[in-house]
């Protein structure tokens, strides 16, 4: 058990030069955070550079999404806000980046076609025009899309930010749920706004504008790129005096009031930072669909953020990303999910999930010792699946049983249901607050005494009172 | 330093506070003492911006603090402590007395995300100012102490934590709601002896909430009662406890029905202590010390 | 572990191929459940008897790949994903214009024959050249029902309910608005959007309004819901619909509200003429064996020439290499399909001069009848 | 779920006055509208107060569940605009498919049955009660028989949906929220969102994923026509039987809470549930009658709401925006307030309806018809910033 890195070090009073202690292992921490990088690089050629057209767009859909739920994450998790309205910032990222990168020809056929109210200052809104007016012709070339694409995406993300401002204020007069409410009637209304005449000479109404460029939104190195630099955001400002700040809105907001955090302009800020960000998110979700319509920023896309982060875990980046993994495996590969089977091969799998959450369940109270063991929360589940379990299986024969059962729908179901039991069994998700770091995996407990403090006291060398906090047994040894 | 003038408090026809006006110079030690229920935690929140007085005017080193916000309040050099201990439970002690300095930081948002100079030095001082304030409570809140999650520690500790947290905003005016309470004798004590060290050494002025009499009898320079929103008496200590009126606030009007040892004790100047159990604190009746 | 995931992918591939000349696999996706599921079933019955009746080409058995887009746009992108990853040889479908523009946003690019069996939206072949269509387009199909509200409906107002979320009928509308107005008639569009069952609003602008006439390009899953509001609030103007109307969605919905609703649709064995009447008829009694004759519309034929259209193709290219399969399509002269000629020759890839019926639902009590009015076509 | 009294404005002849001002305003566009096209006459108008009336009753009734679950436990029920989809849903079934073959009618029956017992057993209060079992046994046997043998009318669907919908809405909270009880809000929240996707979803599995004709044989569905001023107005009877149903279960609510002793446990809770835990009341059967009745109306609103448009929509569409619209209403109104959820609910029927019908189309202004969907939300946040209680709600603001 080496000493803790940069502590000043035992009981010596007063503040000798003291390193933060995140700037300890500075050098095996890079290296290793460098190996890492290698072996994602590594992942991402083989990936492009492979057969399949489906496992290239579902790491790019990873990434995309990974951004949005990072940056919600920052609202929820980080100040402890829940904010419902994610996916109309998305769509405003979206609409902005998709409109700003249509190609001249889509223009012109959208133009020419009786399905486009687009208005002609919508038409000539685009990147290009600008680079042409400005002179910078190289970039208006189809390999130099990705200027424009930059350009365009963070143009988005600040019109994102802007809503993000108009919805973070109200977070300043209400708490809790009335604010969730709020959010999720800017996001609604937001969508529903986007198809009224009014803004239909921009958004081309319920129809939205097919031929957005996806040669961006689909290549898995931008969208990697981006959600890099999204997460390098978003652990830098979570391990900075700002992250501080806004786990301290998160934990009390009063006291952080009183202790001088203007909590107004932070919450705002928070608003506007994750909204900027899923401003770019709606930009490459866009891009990957490679059309714009309204019905691809529905309430489900939040929900699926939210699953992401209640299941990997609140406030923890590499958690966030864990369950956003998690979510859209289920979502694109969970076809298998939904094809017609016999009821009775139905039974059997809900019997064995239901099984599956019994134990699950047992195995989690036995690690918190809650007594009694069986408690309902067990029993209910495992009695249930054992059922459903027989009944599938000895059922085989019966014609009731022949019936088959298109699995409609059974991704989203599944992921309520994980969602569900989550927040029962494990609220704080897999990885709970904590990050995966390298100090994590090589068991550097900055909260445990060293060797020379337990030499120093007495009674911390005793392991079982070290835990306790004896104050009155504390007291004596001071003052003698 | 601090001066309140003719300041009053009604919530929806309750009158918390009426016309009180005092002052509080610099380096001083000053108690708020009086039954439960007296307003003693609503002039706190006065003070602090919690709430804005109707009428009258709260003046802090010559500029007005009233209307503003409690973080504005904090800037302008002026912090407080919680009765009932709201701190950042999850997070370590370090980083509790890292959010109070976060006012004072000068650089944006983007110059933290990408680590400036300029940041990490401010940073730097940020620790080096929250361990000199931990280490006012000695080795306790120091070594592996300081990573742990508030969660954990002792009632004591979460005490001390709170008073560094405090100390750490950079106010000069401290307000201490009950410092000792939830504590036992010795650690009263201590507790004693570095609220007179903070003001010796830290510089501070405070303006102490407390209902050990024992406590404000070592340390307060001057003691004010309140009753009902009113101040009844300022002074001394030793004068302030024979006064009548005090008394009378404290036990209750004479009537025939006291028994005679009730008179008894309020007539040689043994004001009962906290006529009002703090949870967890220690008896009552062993101020007799 | 990774490397060798990835390294047996490219065998599987690779040996697919080889094995490729004993079969051949055609995508078809189509709307099999979801709002649209009547027609698109309608649709899959076509191409099924299609290739009982050609199981092969060039010595290769052709497997039919199915793929449910569920209605939605997503669902057809994920379908086209499908196709390009197993490496089909041409693509059937789909019946919406809102589901074969997304497809043909991704197959075009992937170098795919794409032939639509039921969209009109003239969008869906301006992708690329890879992308046809078996019926007409909506610019055909609103000039056509325009020329039948002025000269036989005789009217000179006509309100135009539009989906505003829809290609399809977005496109009709315009099409029949610009179409009708150059006849010098009025018109006004009622917007609606998928899944509206409370049109009160809508009929609340009817009233200022007053048209003589109701032209609806919409979906029937909407239109059970609004005919029946549009007879309750006392409207009794005659309604006519697109082709989209052609199910029986509309009739079993809306009840007794859709006596007298007239709509035009894909030709029918009674309204074809000539040889293409025998053969739509020959295919009707192959139809019958396998399945009942209310699944046999318009769109059954469609989905039966679009699978004898690549056929065809494939058999004049000679192999199953996907440019030459584009060519041979694009040089189609007179093809003997079984909803009529079909030229693609000089065309973007939508058939000229294709033939359309004008039908009518006809309610005794709770039962109703599709009757066959006449065959209609541009004069 | 206080049924607190109106707060007495302290400057009530401001709000006569704001009231007069506004119907004045009101009759002089409606004179104004009629100048620019004879369609705008007083039938047109006349119609749309009616449909505001008639589409208010079905938000309020959805509204009156979101307002006694918030009221008891401070959770906004996501899941509500489900167990609305799933009442419709159940009595399609109820009305259309029956008569069932005996195991399907065994397990509906049954279903009715418990809902009954619960229903019975709250109003006793008292749990394992011989009555009470008697009762629902009876309950169960008359509508096993009924189920297999006859087709139900709409009524008898309506009430059977009633029940197995409350019968739902009980399950949910105690699988869902019962074991969160303790756990932070946002965690309460989060699993209403998953419980409403899992319902929806279940929904297309169940029933069926394209839109349903509701059209049960009733009197009610048949056309109306009035002279309103000598213009006909063409409407149904469906706008009489609405709003009536609406208020007898409204009048029968307010009741049940102000009269019965179950009712004044439920005041208390809401209240303050500590303190009437301790004072004996049974929190989570409280609870639990809170979502039996609030899905209960729910279920009802289901059915209107399908009788009046004719067809209802797919499972995983059906819930949605009435669900979202009725809290507007509800958060309007005053959440937790029930007269809070029934002025919001009329409120905001009025707003979709009567205020498009002011603003309708003209020549040369293209009404604004299509905006409103966003009323509920626009409307909804300009509450939350101006006055959070609501309309009739009192301050539930936090202490320091």
């Amino acid at each position: 058990m080496s000493a803790r890195p940069g502590d000043a070090g035992g009981n010596g009073a007063g503040a000798r030069g003291y390193r933060p202690h995140y700037l300890a292992h500075r050098v095996r921490n890079s290296l290793l955070t460098l190996g890492g990088l290698a072996v994602l690089l590594v992942v991402l050629l083989l990936v492009d550079g492979g057969a399949s057209v489906k496992l290239k767009q579902v790491f790019a859909l990873f990434a995309i999404w990974g951004i949005a739920t990072v940056s919600l994450n920052l609202v929820n998790g980080v100040t402890g806000i829940l904010s419902l309205g994610h996916h109309g910032f998305m769509l405003i990222g979206g609409y902005v980046t998709g409109l700003l990168v249509l190609p001249t020809a889509t223009r012109d056929n959208l133009a020419r076609s009786a399905r486009s109210e687009l208005s002609d200052f919508a038409m000539g809104l685009s990147v290009e025009n600008w680079f042409r007016a400005l002179g910078l012709d190289s970039l208006t070339t189809p390999e130099t899309l990705w200027a424009r694409f930059l350009v365009a995406v963070l143009i988005g993300g600040l019109m994102a930010a802007l809503f993000g401002v108009v919805v973070g204020f109200p977070s300043l007069r209400l708490r809790g749920d009335y604010l969730a409410i709020v959010t999720f009637a800017f996001g609604e209304a937001i969508r529903l706004l986007a198809s009224t005449p009014l803004m239909s000479s921009f958004t081309n109404g319920a129809l939205g504008f097919a031929g957005v460029p996806s040669d961006i939104g689909k290549s898995v190195w931008w969208t990697f790129g981006f959600l890099a630099v999204t997460v390098f955001v978003m652990a830098r400002l979570k391990y900075s005096s700002y992250g501080r700040a806004l786990q301290g809105i998160r934990e009390d907001e009063i006291a952080s009031e009183a202790m001088g955090v203007n909590t107004a302009y932070h919450k705002v800020l928070a608003f506007a930072i994750s909204a900027f960000f899923a401003g770019v998110a709606g930009g490459l979700w866009v891009s990957w669909v490679g059309t714009a319509r309204l019905d691809l920023f529905l309430f489900f896309l939040t929900f699926y953020f939210l699953v992401a982060i209640s299941v990997g875990g609140t406030g923890s980046i590499t958690g966030v990303l864990l369950g956003t993994a998690l979510v859209v495996w289920v979502r694109q590969y969970g076809d298998p999910l939904e094809q017609t089977y016999a009821l009775s091969t139905w039974a059997v799998a809900a019997g064995l999930v239901l099984l599956a959450v019994a134990a699950l369940a047992f195995f989690l109270r036995r690690v918190r010792r809650i007594k009694p063991d069986l408690g309902p929360v067990v029993y209910v589940p495992g009695a249930l699946g054992l059922v459903a379990a027989l009944v599938g299986l000895l059922g085989q024969g019966m014609p009731a049983l022949q019936a088959t059962w298109q699995g409609f729908g059974m991704r989203a179901i599944t992921l309520a249901l994980l969602l569900i039991t989550i927040m029962i069994l494990r609220p704080v998700g897999i990885m709970g607050r904590r990050e995966f770091t390298w100090a994590w995996l090589f068991r550097e407990r900055l909260d445990e005494p060293t060797e020379e403090e337990r030499a120093q006291d007495a009674w911390l060398s005793n392991p079982a009172l070290s835990g306790r906090a004896g104050a009155e047994r504390e007291d004596d040894e001071v003052d003698a | 330093m601090l001066r309140l003038a003719g300041v009053n408090k009604s919530f929806g026809g309750l009158q918390a506070i009426t016309d009180l006006s005092f002052e509080l110079a610099e380096g001083e030690i000053v108690s708020v003492i009086g039954p439960n229920g007296a307003g003693k935690t609503t002039v706190f929140n006065l003070i602090t911006g919690v709430y804005t007085p109707d009428s009258g005017d709260i003046l802090f080193e010559g500029g007005s603090l009233k209307g503003l916000r409690p973080n504005a309040i904090v800037d302008r050099g002026v912090a407080r402590t919680f009765q009932n201990l709201r701190l950042f439970t999850n997070l370590t002690v370090l980083e509790n007395v890292l959010i109070p300095q976060h006012h004072k930081l000068r650089s944006t948002w983007v110059s933290s995300v990408f680590r400036t100079s300029g940041y990490l030095a401010q940073e730097r001082r940020m620790h080096e100012v929250a361990l000199e304030k931990l280490s006012f409570f000695g080795p306790r809140l120091m070594g592996f102490r300081l990573h742990q999650s508030v969660e954990v520690l002792s009632y004591a500790n979460r005490r001390r934590t709170e008073m560094a947290r405090a100390m750490a905003t950079g106010a000069k005016l401290l307000l201490l709601d009950e410092p000792s309470a939830g504590m036992n004798p010795k650690e009263t004590r201590e507790i004693t002896e570095i609220i007179r060290r903070m003001r010796d050494e830290g510089g501070y002025t405070i303006l102490l909430v407390e209902h050990k009499m024992n406590l404000v009898k070592d340390i307060s320079d001057r003691v004010i009662v309140l009753d009902y929103g009113r101040k009844l008496a300022e002074g001394a200590y030793a004068d302030v406890v024979n006064d009548p009126a005090v008394i009378e606030a404290y036990l209750g009007k004479r009537s025939d029905k006291t028994s005679a040892v009730a008179r008894a004790r309020a007539a040689d100047g043994l004001v009962a202590g906290s006529s009002v159990d703090v949870p967890g604190s220690a008896a009552g009746g062993e101020e007799r010390s | 572990m990774r490397r060798i995931a990835v390294t047996l992918a490219f065998a599987l591939t690779l040996g697919g191929l080889a094995l490729a000349q004993g079969t051949i696999k055609i995508g078809v996706f189509l709307e099999l459940s979801g709002r649209m599921a009547v027609t698109g079933n309608d649709t899959l019955y076509g191409v099924r008897v299609a290739n009982e009746q050609q199981p092969t080409v060039n010595g290769a058995t052709v497997e039919l790949s199915v793929c449910d887009n569920a209605s939605t746009p997503e669902g057809s992108v994920v379908c086209a994903n499908r196709f390009v990853d197993e490496g089909v040889v041409a693509v059937i479908g789909s019946y919406s214009s809102s589901h074969s523009i997304p497809a043909a946003g991704v197959l075009q690019p992937a170098g795919v024959v794409m032939v639509s069996t039921g969209s009109t939206n003239p969008a869906t072949t301006q992708v690329g050249d890879y992308i046809f269509r078996i019926p007409y387009t909506d610019q055909f199909q609103g000039a056509v029902a325009a020329q039948y509200a002025h000269n036989d409906a005789g009217a000179s107002s006509v309100a135009i309910f539009r989906q505003q979320d829809d290609d399809y009928s977005v496109g009709l509308s315009g099409f029949f608005k610009d179409a009708f107005e150059a006849l010098g008639g009025r018109t006004t569009v009622l917007d609606f959007t998928a899944n509206t069952v409370d049109f009160s609003a809508q009929i609340n602008n009817l009233r200022s309004f007053n048209p003589d006439f109701i032209y609806y390009t919409g979906f029937c899953a909407e239109a059970a819901s609004l005919v029946p509001q549009l007879r309750q609030q006392g409207f009794t103007q005659s309604i006519l619909g697109g082709d989209a109307s052609d199910d029986t969605q509309c009739p079993d919905g809306g009840g007794a509200a859709f006596d007298g609703f007239t709509f035009t649709s894909f030709g029918e064995p009674e309204v074809l003429t000539g040889a293409a009447a025998e053969r739509a008829a020959e295919f009707r009694t192959a139809f019958e064996k396998s399945y009942t004759l209310d699944h046999f519309t318009g769109f059954t034929l469609s989905g039966a020439d679009a699978y004898k259209v690549l056929v065809q193709a494939i058999t004049d290219a000679g192999s199953t290499d996907h440019a030459a399969i584009r060519d041979a399509l694009a040089n189609l002269q007179d093809f003997p399909g079984v909803s009529g000629d079909i030229t693609y020759v000089g065309t973007d890839g939508t058939p000229a001069n294709r033939v359309m019926g004008l039908y009518a639902y006809q309610f005794s009590g709770n039962s109703w009848t599709k009757a066959v009015l006449k065959g209609i076509s541009l004069e | 779920m206080a049924a607190s009294a109106v707060v007495p404005r302290r400057r009530p002849w401001a709000l006569w006055l704001v009231v007069l001002g506004g119907l004045g305003l009101i009759t002089w566009r409606m004179l104004y509208l009629h100048g620019v096209n004879e369609a705008f006459n007083a039938a047109f108008f006349a119609g749309a107060v009616v449909r505001s009336l008639q589409l208010g009753s079905l938000y309020a009734l959805i509204a009156l569940g979101y307002t006694m679950v918030y009221g008891i436990i401070r959770l906004i029920n996501f899941a509500h605009g489900e167990v609305f989809m799933v009442g419709a849903f159940a009595a399609y079934f109820l009305f259309s498919r029956t008569p069932f073959s005996w195991p399907v009618a065994l397990l509906v029956a049954a279903a009715i049955a418990f809902g009954v017992l619960q229903f019975l057993n709250f109003w006793r209060g008292r749990a394992r009660d011989p009555i009470v079992l008697a009762g629902a046994l009876v309950v169960f046997a008359v509508v096993a028989f009924a189920l297999a043998s006859t087709q139900l009318g709409w009524f008898w669907a309506m009430v059977a949906s009633m029940f197995v919908t409350g019968v739902l809405g009980m399950t949910i909270d105690r699988v869902a929220y019962r074991p969160l009880r303790g756990a932070p809000r946002n965690s309460m929240l989060i699993t209403a969102i998953a419980v409403s996707f899992f319902l929806q979803n279940f929904g297309i599995l169940a029933f069926s994923n394209r839109q349903t004709p509701f059209r049960p044989a009733s009197f009610f569905t048949g056309p109306l026509q009035f002279q309103v001023f000598g213009e006909p107005l063409f409407t149904s009877w469906m706008i009489v039987l609405v709003p009536s149903v609406t208020a007898v279960l409204v009048v029968a609510l307010t009741l049940f809470v102000t009269r019965t002793r179950l009712g004044k446990a439920m005041r208390a809770t809401a209240q303050d549930a500590e303190t009437a835990r301790m004072m004996g009341v049974n929190v989570d059967r409280v609870i639990a009658t809170t979502f039996l009745l609030g899905s209960m109306l729910a279920a009802a609103a289901g059915v209107l709401w399908g009788m009046t448009f004719g067809s209802i929509n797919q499972p995983a569409i059906f819930g949605i925006l009435p669900g979202i619209k009725a809290f507007a209403a509800a958060v309007i109104g005053g959440i937790g307030s029930l007269p809070g959820a029934v002025v919001g609910g009329v409120l905001l029927g009025f707003l979709e309806n009567f205020l498009t019908a002011l603003f309708p189309r003209t020549e040369y202004f293209s009404g604004i018809t299509e905006y409103k969907d966003t009323f509920a939300f626009l409307a909804m946040i300009v509450i939350l910033l101006v006055r959070p209680s609501g309309i009739v709600g009192e301050d539930l603001s936090e202490k320091v």
